[in-house]
Parts: C-alpha cells; sequence; structure tokens
C-alpha cells in the first residue's frame, strides 16, 4: 500500500464551445495540466476564483468528464486508461458531495432511496437490511433515523447537505471529493457541516480534496493547500507555510484581497487590478503576467515550471 | 457568421429532402391508377398506356422522384390533372390568397393580443384581467369552423353587415381572419401576460424602479422590449398555424386559397374510389344550396362527398 | 454629525399561503451623515427587505409597510404621494444589489441607461447627458468609458457591471447609498477593488452608505457602525471596534465564532445549533431562545428590548437586562 | 364529467343516435327533443351525448401513441445528444415543417379517411411537442447535480433514465398530455369536419358540424349544439391543464 492515495500528472481538459453568432468552435482551456498528490487520511484544499478551473479538476477525477490528456491514478491504478466498464466497480472507493444542497438530491427519491442506492449498485446490502445501513449513517452525520422516508424538500439546506455526506459515504469511499460543499449555506451552519467533515475524516479514514474559493474555509479544513490560477496550480504547499508566507504574486494577492476580519487593521492597498483573461486565448509564457506585480521580461516569453523547491513547497514562478 | 449562415443553410437540407420525400409518397400512395385518372375511366387501355408513357408513371419510382424533385426545383409541378393548367399557376395564385389572410389574420391578432396582455400584466388580478383571460381561454378552445359558422350566422345572416363568402375585396376577408386570428390572439394575449410578468420580476426592472422611472416609463420602455422577445417567436408559430387553420376557414367561408386546393385536391383524387364504392353520402342535400348569402362568387362550394366538377 | 436617515419601529409583511411572516418586526435604527452603516445577518434576516422598505419598492402584493416612520432629512418618506416619492429614488437615494448579472437591463446600452437616469433628475440635454454618464464611467475607473458606454452588459464582466451599477447610482449624487450585498456574486480579488473603489467615491463625494452584507470581514473593513440582524428583528447595534471586539449578544458572539479566518487559525469553529425559525410562526419571548445555550427564566416569555450597554451599544438581551422598554 | 357522459351514453342518451324519424326533420329544441333534431329527424341531444364517446376514443387513442412515441425520442435523443438526438430532431423538423394541421391532412392523405386512420394522424401530428418538450426537461436535468451523483455512484444509462430523468420529467409531460387532448380534439374535429376524419353517418362533432352547414339559416341549432361540445370539453382540458401548470410548476405560479 503507497503512502499516496490519488496521483495526477498532466491532467488536461479542453471544452469545445461555439461562441457567438458565427458559431466559431474555440476550445476552453479549462484545465490545462495539472499535477499533484494526496497521501491517505490527508485534506488538499484546491483554491481559486471563479473559472479557474478547480471544479473540473473534481470531476475529471472523478470521470464525470473525461480528460483530454494527462493521468489520474488511484490507489496505484491509473483510473484514465479504463474503459466505463471496469471502472464502474471500482466507482466505489472514490465519491463526490456537492455544492448546491437543493439540485443534488434527486427530489422524487427519499431519503432512503438517495442513501441505499449507491450501496444497492455496489452489493453491499440486501434490500431488507438498507434502512438500517441507511439509518446508522444518517445517525453519523446528524440527522434521525426516524426522517428515512421523508423527501428531500421537507429539509432544510443544512439538513440536506448532510443527506448529501451520508450519500457519499454510503459506499465507505476512501477518497472524497468535496466540491464547495459550504459555499450555498450560512455561516453559522457552514460552521456545523465543517465540523462534521472534520469529524467524519476521523471515523471513516477519509481522504478529501476539498474545492472551494474561500480562503477562510480552505484554511481551516486542509492539511495542504494547492492555488489555481486560469487551468494550472501556481503553487502548492503546507498550510502553515503557504499562510504565514506565500511564495506566488498570485497567492500573496488573492490572501491579501481577502478582507480582514480586524476593523482597525484596514487595508487600502488592492495589489490585483483588472480582470482574469479568458481561457479561451491564455497569455503567452507565465499566465499570470499580465497582472504580475513583479513580472520580468522573461515572464510573457517562457512558462515558468511547476516544480518542487528544496523545502517540499511547489510553485511555479520565475522568481523563485 | 458566413460559417454560421451555411451551416444553417446545411441544416435546411435533410428537411427538405424529408419534406419532398413525404409530398412525393403522398402522391404516390394516393389510391387509384394515375394514368387511369388522368385518361378518364372508360378511356381506351392503349390511351392509358400513352398516358403512362407521357407522364413517366411506367418508369421506376426512384427515377420519378428524381424527376419530379428536379422539376420541382425548377418551380415546375406539374399540370393539373383536373384542368390541365400548370399547377405552379394555381399554386401561386392560391397561395398568393392564403397569405394574404394570414397576414390579415396575424396582424389582428398580434394587435388584440398584445394589447390584452401587456394590460393584463400590468394589472394582474384586476377585472380587465380576469376578462381578458377568460377570453383567452375561449380563444383557445373554440373551433375555428364553428366560429366562423357562429361569426357568419351572426353578422352575415342575421346582421348583415358582411359577406358571408365571396373574394376580392378587404370586406370579404374581415370574417375569415376574425375566425382564423382568434386562436392565434388567445395564445399571443397569454404568452405576452406571462412573458411581461416574468420580466417585471426580473432585477433591472427593480433596479429602473429604485432610480425613480416613471412606471410607464418602467413598463412600456424597460419591460415591454424584453417580454417581446419571446412573444416575437410565437408570431412565427402562429404565423405556420394560420397556414393550417386556413384550411379550416377557407372551407367554412369558400375562399379560393391554398388549403381549399389542397382538400380539393384529396378529394378528386378520392373521387374515383368514393364512387367505385357506390358509398351514399350521408346527406342527402348537397351543401351550398342553403346558403344564400354564402354563395360563392365561382358559383360552386365545396361539397365534400360529391365534388360538383369531378375530374 | 447630524443624522441623515432615520427608521422608526418599522413593521413589514408579506402574506404567503395565507400566513403572515413578519420580515420586519420593528426596526429602529439611524443612519448618519457621511458615515457607513452596516446591516449583517443571515439569509432570511430581514436586511433586504430593510433597503426595500426605504424606498418604498416592496412588492405589493404580497408585501406591505405595516407601520412605522422613514424619516429622510426633514421628509416623512412613507407619507411622500408617489410622485414625491419617486423624484427621491435614484436622485436623493439609490441603491446598488447584489446581482451585477441581472441588474442591468440587457436590451439597452450602458449609457443609455445612464443617461436615462440623468435625464430625469438633472434635466440635461440628450448629449450633454451621455457626456455626464461617460464622466461618470470614467470616475468608477473604467478604462475606455466611451467605448464602455456603447457597450451591452452582457458584454462586460461582472467586476465591471458592478462599476456601471455604482456608477449609474452615483451619477446624480446622492445623499444616500443603499448597497445591498454589492460584492456578494464577485470573486475575492474584484471585491477588493470594488470595496476600495466604494470607500474612495464615499470619500470624495460625502455620500452615506447603508451596506448590507453578510460578510464580516467586508463590515469590519467598511462599516462605521453596525447592526445585526435575527428574524426581522436588530439584536445589537454598535461601533465597528466595539462589535467586533467586545460583541454581547449571544447570537453575534455565536456568529463570530463561526466563521473561519483566512487571517488566522482557529482550532474549533463554534457552532449555533438548529435553524433560523419560520418568520409566520416566531417563537414567544427572544427570538433566539431555541437556540441560544445561555437562556434562563424571562427568554421564552418575554421579548427583550434594546437596552445600551456601553457608548453606542445597544443590546436586545435578557442578559443586560432589557426587561423593561427603553 | 365528459368522460363519464361519454362512458354513460347508452343510458343517458334518450333516443337511438343513427335512427332518425323523417317527420321529425330540423325540429327546434322542444321538451322532447331537448336540442332539436338534425335534417335527418336524429335526436341532436343522443348524438352529442354519443359523439362524446367518439370524441374521447380519438383523444386517448391519439394522445397516448403521441405520448409514447415522443417521450422516447425526446428521451433518447435529450440523453445521448451528439448524432441519436440530431437525426431525431431533424426528423421533428421535418414534421414540423408542414405548418398547421397540413401534417395530419397529409397523413390522411396517404392512409385515407376513417377513425383509425384520424386518430394516428393526431397522434403522429403531436409526436413533436412531447419530443421537444421531453428532450428540453432531460437536456436541463441532466446538468443537474443528482444525476452527476447518480453517475458517480456507477448508475447505469438506463437507471439514469428511468429513476432520475423520467420521474422529474413528469409534471411538463402530465401537463402537456391534458393539453394536447384538447388541441386533439381540435384536430381531429376540424377533420372530420373537411370530411376527413370520421364518416358520418357516426355522431362525431365536427362531422355533425359538417352536415349541418347547409341548414346554418334555417336550423341554426343543428350547428350550434355540436360546436358548443367541443368547445365546452376542449376548454374543459385546457382550465385543467392550466391549473395543473400552476400547481405543478410553482416556479409560473405569481
Amino acid at each position: 500500500m503507497s503512502a499516496l492515495l490519488l496521483e495526477v500528472e498532466g491532467l488536461t481538459k479542453h471544452f469545445a464551445v461555439t461562441r457567438g453568432m458565427a458559431r466559431e468552435k474555440v476550445f476552453v482551456r479549462a484545465v490545462d495540466g495539472v499535477d499533484f498528490a494526496i497521501a491517505r487520511g490527508e485534506t488538499l484544499g484546491l483554491v481559486g476564483e471563479s473559472g479557474c478551473g478547480k471544479t473540473t479538476v473534481g470531476r475529471l477525477i472523478l470521470r464525470l468528464i473525461e480528460p483530454t490528456g494527462g493521468a489520474v491514478r488511484f490507489d496505484g491504478r491509473e483510473l484514465t486508461a479504463l474503459d466505463r466498464k471496469r471502472l464502474q466497480p471500482l466507482r466505489r472507493s472514490f465519491q463526490i458531495i456537492f455544492q448546491d444542497p437543493f439540485a443534488s438530491l434527486n427530489p422524487r427519491m427519499t431519503v432512503s432511496e438517495i442513501v441505499g442506492r449507491p450501496m444497492e449498485i455496489h452489493g453491499l446490502t440486501r434490500r431488507a437490511e438498507r434502512d438500517e445501513k441507511v439509518g446508522e449513517l444518517l445517525a453519523a452525520v446528524g440527522l434521525r433515523r426516524e426522517q428515512l422516508a421523508r423527501y428531500p424538500h421537507e429539509f432544510s439546506g443544512g439538513q440536506r447537505q448532510r443527506i448529501g455526506i451520508a450519500r457519499a459515504l454510503a459506499t465507505r469511499p476512501q477518497l472524497v471529493v468535496a466540491d464547495e460543499p459550504t459555499s450555498a449555506l450560512d455561516v453559522s451552519v457552514q460552521a456545523q457541516i465543517l465540523n462534521l467533515m472534520k469529524d467524519l475524516q476521523g471515523r471513516f479514514g477519509l481522504t478529501y480534496l476539498f474545492i472551494s474559493h474561500n480562503i477562510g474555509v480552505i484554511r481551516h479544513i486542509s492539511d495542504r493547500v494547492a492555488v489555481m490560477y486560469l487551468g494550472k496550480i501556481v503553487e502548492m504547499a503546507g498550510k502553515g507555510a503557504l499562510f504565514s508566507k506565500p511564495l506566488h504574486p498570485y497567492t500573496q494577492a488573492l490572501l491579501a484581497a481577502v478582507p480582514s476580519l480586524d476593523p482597525r487593521r484596514r487595508q487600502e492597498e488592492v495589489l490585483l487590478e483588472g480582470d482574469v483573461p479568458s481561457p479561451v486565448n491564455p497569455p503567452p509564457g507565465c499566465r499570470f503576467h499580465t497582472r504580475c506585480r513583479f513580472a520580468l521580461p522573461r515572464c510573457s516569453r517562457e512558462e515558468p515550471e511547476f516544480r518542487p523547491r528544496a523545502d517540499g513547497r511547489w510553485v511555479a514562478c520565475h522568481l523563485y | 457568421m458566413f460559417r454560421y449562415i451555411l451551416k444553417r443553410l446545411a441544416m435546411l437540407i435533410p428537411v427538405l429532402f424529408g419534406v419532398s420525400l413525404v409530398s412525393f409518397s403522398l402522391l404516390q400512395i394516393v389510391p387509384g391508377d394515375p394514368a387511369v385518372l388522368l385518361a378518364g375511366e372508360d378511356a381506351n387501355p392503349d390511351f392509358i398506356e400513352a398516358v403512362r408513357k407521357e407522364y413517366g408513371f411506367d418508369q421506376p419510382l426512384t427515377v420519378q422522384y428524381v424527376r419530379f424533385v428536379s422539376r420541382a426545383v425548377q418551380g415546375d409541378f406539374g399540370v393539373s390533372i383536373r384542368n390541365r393548367e400548370p399547377v405552379i399557376n394555381l399554386l401561386k395564385q392560391r397561395f398568393a390568397f392564403t397569405i394574404q389572410l394570414s397576414f390579415l389574420s396575424i396582424l389582428i391578432a398580434a394587435f388584440i393580443g398584445l394589447i390584452a396582455g401587456v394590460i393584463s400584466a400590468t394589472r394582474q388580478y384586476s377585472i380587465f384581467d380576469n376578462l381578458s383571460m377568460v377570453g383567452a381561454l375561449f380563444g383557445i378552445s373554440m373551433p375555428i369552423f364553428w366560429l366562423g359558422l357562429l361569426l357568419m350566422l351572426v353578422f352575415s345572416v342575421h346582421l348583415r353587415w358582411l359577406p358571408a363568402g365571396g373574394s376580392g375585396e378587404l370586406r370579404h376577408l374581415i370574417l375569415p381572419a376574425v375566425a382564423l386570428g382568434a386562436a392565434s390572439a388567445a395564445v399571443i394575449a397569454r404568452m405576452t401576460r406571462a412573458s411581461m410578468l416574468e420580466v417585471i420580476r426580473q432585477d433591472y426592472i427593480r433596479t429602473a424602479r429604485a432610480n425613480g422611472l416613471r412606471e410607464w416609463v418602467v413598463i412600456y420602455k424597460h419591460a415591454l422590449k424584453n417580454a417581446m422577445i419571446p412573444v416575437i417567436t410565437v408570431f412565427g408559430l402562429e404565423f405556420g398555424y394560420m397556414l393550417g387553420g386556413a384550411v379550416l376557414t377557407e372551407t367554412v367561408f369558400s375562399l379560393p386559397g391554398i388549403g381549399r386546393l389542397m382538400v380539393e385536391g384529396i378529394f378528386q383524387r378520392d373521387y374515383a374510389v368514393v364512387q367505385r364504392l357506390r358509398r351514399g353520402p350521408g346527406v342527402d342535400d348537397p351543401g351550398g344550396r342553403h346558403l344564400r348569402a354564402g354563395e360563392p362568387a365561382d358559383g360552386h362550394c365545396v361539397c365534400l362527398f360529391r365534388p360538383q366538377n369531378p375530374l | 454629525m447630524g443624522t441623515l436617515l432615520r427608521v422608526d419601529d418599522l413593521h413589514t409583511h408579506f402574506l404567503s399561503a395565507g400566513k403572515v411572516v413578519k420580515a420586519l418586526d420593528g426596526i429602529s435604527f439611524e443612519i448618519r451623515e457621511g458615515e457607513v452603516f452596516g446591516v449583517v445577518g443571515e439569509t432570511g434576516c430581514g436586511k433586504s427587505v430593510t433597503a426595500l422598505s426605504i424606498l418604498r419598492l416592496i412588492p405589493f402584493p404580497p408585501g406591505r409597510i405595516v407601520s412605522g416612520a422613514i424619516r429622510f432629512r426633514e421628509t416623512e418618506l412613507l407619507a411622500l404621494p408617489p410622485d414625491r416619492m419617486r423624484a427621491v429614488r435614484g436622485k436623493e437615494i439609490s441603491m446598488i444589489f447584489q446581482e451585477p448579472m441581472t441588474s442591468l437591463n440587457p436590451v439597452f446600452r450602458v449609457g443609455e441607461q445612464m443617461r436615462e437616469v440623468i435625464m430625469l433628475h438633472q434635466g440635461l440635454g440628450k448629449s450633454e447627458a451621455l457626456e455626464a454618464a461617460v464622466r461618470m464611467l470614467e470616475r468608477v475607473r473604467i478604462p475606455e468609458a466611451r467605448k464602455v458606454a456603447g457597450q451591452y452588459p452582457h458584454q462586460l464582466s461582472g467586476g465591471m457591471r458592478q462599476r456601471v451599477m455604482i456608477a449609474l447610482e452615483l451619477s446624480c449624487r446622492p445623499a444616500l447609498l443603499i448597497a445591498d450585498e454589492p460584492t456578494t456574486a464577485l470573486d475575492v480579488t474584484i471585491q477588493a477593488q470594488i470595496l476600495k473603489l466604494l470607500n474612495e467615491l464615499k470619500r470624495e463625494m460625502g455620500t452615506s452608505i447603508l451596506l448590507i452584507t453578510h460578510d464580516l470581514g467586508v463590515v469590519a473593513q467598511m462599516c462605521d457602525r453596525v447592526a445585526v440582524m435575527y428574524a426581522g428583528s436588530i439584536v445589537e447595534e454598535a461601533g465597528v471596534a466595539a462589535i467586533f471586539e467586545n460583541p454581547r449578544h449571544p447570537y453575534t458572539q455565536g456568529l463570530w465564532g463561526a466563521i473561519p479566518l483566512a487571517h488566522d487559525e482557529k482550532p474549533t469553529l463554534a457552532v449555533i445549533p438548529g435553524a433560523v425559525p419560520d418568520l409566520s410562526r416566531l417563537p414567544e419571548g427572544c427570538k433566539f431562545h431555541p437556540r441560544c445555550g445561555r437562556r434562563f427564566a424571562p427568554c421564552d416569555r418575554i421579548r427583550p428590548q434594546m437596552t445600551a450597554v456601553g457608548d453606542g451599544h445597544r443590546v436586545a438581551c435578557h442578559l443586560y437586562g432589557g426587561g423593561e422598554p427603553s | 364529467m365528459f368522460v363519464l357522459v361519454a362512458l354513460l351514453a347508452p343510458l343517458l342518451a334518450p333516443y337511438d343516435p343513427n335512427e332518425g324519424e323523417l317527420g321529425q326533420r330540423l325540429k327546434p329544441p322542444s321538451a322532447e327533443h331537448w336540442l332539436g333534431t338534425d335534417a335527418l329527424g336524429r335526436d341532436i341531444l343522443s348524438r352529442v351525448i354519443y359523439g362524446a364517446q367518439v370524441s374521447l376514443q380519438i383523444q386517448l387513442v391519439a394522445v397516448l401513441i403521441a405520448l409514447v412515441l415522443g417521450t422516447l425520442l425526446g428521451m433518447f435523443g435529450g440523453y445521448y445528444g451528439g448524432v441519436t438526438d440530431n437525426l431525431i430532431m431533424r426528423f421533428m423538423d421535418i414534421l414540423l415543417a408542414f405548418p398547421g394541421i397540413f401534417l395530419a391532412i397529409a397523413i390522411i392523405a396517404v392512409l385515407g379517411p376513417g377513425l383509425l386512420n384520424l386518430m394516428l394522424a393526431a397522434g403522429i401530428y403531436s409526436v413533436p411537442q412531447f419530443a421537444r418538450i421531453v428532450r428540453g426537461s432531460i437536456l436541463s436535468l441532466k446538468e443537474k447535480e443528482f444525476v452527476e451523483a447518480a453517475r458517480a455512484a456507477g448508475e447505469s444509462d438506463a437507471a439514469i433514465l428511468f429513476r432520475y430523468l423520467l420521474p422529474n420529467s413528469m409534471a411538463p409531460i402530465i401537463i402537456q398530455t391534458t393539453l394536447r387532448m384538447a388541441t386533439v380534439l381540435l384536430t381531429a374535429s376540424g377533420l372530420s369536419f373537411l370530411g376527413l376524419g370520421v364518416q358520418p353517418p357516426r355522431a362525431e362533432w365536427g362531422a355533425m358540424l359538417s352536415t349541418a352547414r347547409p341548414y346554418l339559416i334555417t336550423a341554426p341549432h343543428v350547428a350550434t349544439f355540436p360546436g358548443l361540445a367541443i368547445m365546452l370539453v376542449v376548454m374543459g382540458f385546457n382550465l385543467f391543464g392550466d391549473g395543473l401548470r400552476d400547481s405543478l410548476d410553482p416556479r409560473l405560479k405569481d
């Protein structure tokens, strides 16, 4: 058993879209060569702004969309090479929690069906004992067993997210991809869900890929953090190192942009001007050079390599 | 842009192909041997054979199809079996009439529908709203042909304001256009109302109000322009529907349009079959006689079971 | 600093499926000249209804301002005839909304939308108004303002649209700008740009801002004074420093403790158990008592009143003696 | 109510719908014949009541054809997309290329007039409507997260189609079914009116109107009641459909 549960290498996804009246076909380079690995029991936080490709990375790992290129190795097995039939039995080992607690549950199924179906598909339960097993899971995520026969619309947003978590855990997976699981929730409910996820990680020995745009949430839940910008990871490091001393100019700007909760420390300086360039025609060289305060002439010509430093941190920047 | 147009045009090809195939099979499958129909039932076999050759009915179906399409593309739809006139002339004439009728109908429908829809939406649940929505319900539920008959009964027979049939003048078109447009007016009114209600809830309408714009500016400038977008597409659909509805209207009012031509065409062909079966019609009084005011200009009324001018 | 806007015991109700939803259940506060007043709370606490009530834009039906008073300078807004109220909107008090994507009319050019409002309130001619619009767009740091004025909203990014909204709403130099979650739909880096812009414009133009948000970071960075809302009521009101350093109401404390910080480590997150009550079936006494860890005898019977606990710091909680009407 | 009348027609009708007394021709409504008699002295009330039976039969069969074919085509087109979808939708475009009831007329022209062919024509004529609605619904549903969750859990395509997508498309399908019952009756009676559908002497409302036309002036009641019957039934289905829409699709409610 290797220490690494998931290894991702050169993962790429280009979406073909038709644009405008002319219906010209262009490629959105949503994910453009992403490398990272997650160790067993670890939480990797994937953070970035809207459109940076973080959600696509999550879907690619689970093969919910087909990658354009690159490799995903799960527990030493190459997933990208498997056909649908051979992938199917492996699916029980990696599951997903979604952002929208209203769209992610089938409104025509009861809680028992929603949570029980994954078990049935993978032959983990017989019909007779399904309710028993679902009941146990519900208790584990803080719901009551009596709520088995109810439909999703009878629950609040926070409770629905708990049902979504129970469904993800139904097949006893090793890896859970959590895609913005608290973004649709109010802060007080968000705190409940984050605490629950931390608690479950210990009890079920889970490994998380936690995707979020909320830097506070990422800092709270992650062991290591990867920062994405325009389809690429620009920096990856242990949480402590990354937050105390961000290396990449984008990471620095991103962290500085989060408003501080200390009213006596008002930030006046804005480190990042303008908008993110289009992923259809990303800038040549370093993708961040158009907005970077430290841009050098070579930044617009040469693409910096994403590579590890002596201290174990990864960064893609010509400054280092 | 150019590529877009090309692509759109390319998409039309299979559709046109299908339509031509269906039209062609229509001609084929209609019962009766076309050569016999043309030559007349009592003609001698040699003549029938000659006709068959002349019109190419002896060729394989594929060849006939290719010829049909290549002629159709050149605007040659053949010669009417009935009066030996080129079909294209007949089509042009009749089609122009139906387009005229449909155009008048859609004008009436758009006018009534838009006004009723906008006012209903801005005064939701008012008496006007309720009345116009009940009216719209009648509009979509009323069979065109019945409405036509009723209009005729009231305005031609009893009030004698407008003629019940005939063509050539605008006043001949009014009743048919109203009958044909009623359903579309209802659909447009409902669509406009729904679309307006949807738009009025949008954030940018709130922005306009929050900026102190007058209510009528908010409604007629900001809301209506957005609400019209889905309504315009309904116009197109309704126009197509009218070409279909024209069949019924033209039959009721005995008007020389494309719809009636089509129905007549079907029955001309069918006539042989009907005759052969010697199936007596259920009515013993052929239509038209009792329609004093409805006597059409060309002197004959479509009679569905006994075409008076067979072949 | 004088008082610009004063809201007194405002009640706004909605009728939904035969039930009365008390969206605003008697709130009072005031906004002073030149300050940024924050209203913070979770979904459904009534903060947006507060904004719409001030402009009298509550959709009727189903909503209605039942009672209360809103005094803007010397004018009682709730008593104004519709015509006079319209003249206030967009000129004296204007408002920007959460969704920059949908708040601009998609079928009109940006410049046209601005020009319309400028002509209405400032009586300028067509070309003058368009010039004024372009100048305003430049003022919100939009590059190539003249080109942007000729574009449709869908051609602009979210951040640009919010700049356009700000330009539109500040074009008539209102005394009060109501900003309802102005940066919630934006990314943090864009949010930082917009907040900076709002701060600069406020200083330049002396506009007061009523800032509605659920993001405590935005409150800390922008506001002078803050009101915390819960289920249609204000539960605590204080200067921004006081409320962050010494929150008094158990709900405020819980809310503050639940936020994961970006600039600091927090070992565990505090949790407020349960969920927000149904506004048509509010609990007796203090609305927060079913979720409160510090409730005691009077909490489920008597609704606490706002009580002063320090300089400009008021709390509605029995822990601080909120029993008697103040 | 309408269904009840149709089912109980033999009990309710006071006279045989096809037996006429020639001495009783074109009589206006009276105590004996509530709605009067037609040109062959047949009781109009009885004919209208029996007409309900014919209409219901046409509606049910035609809508069922459209429902089954349209739903399946829409489902597969929407779910699989690509070439399958293109083929199906181009085929639907061909059907839709005929304006209004031209398509139904064309089908009748091929098959010949008659009750069965009428039902087929009205059914095929309605297929594209169902296909489009179902396809649209599937297209928006298949992007939903709960469908992604089902795929992540390893559900098969068939299970996703029939356990997740179809049940969630039921509301628009049911609404469309009800509204189509109204349209089909209008189309079918229109075709019968033209003589392309049900043939006299069978009591069908459209055909009855057609035979009543000559007596519009002398005996307007003959044309009034069948038309009224069509309108009331169509209106009933429309009202029911609108009501369903309001209750099943709360988004469209105000």
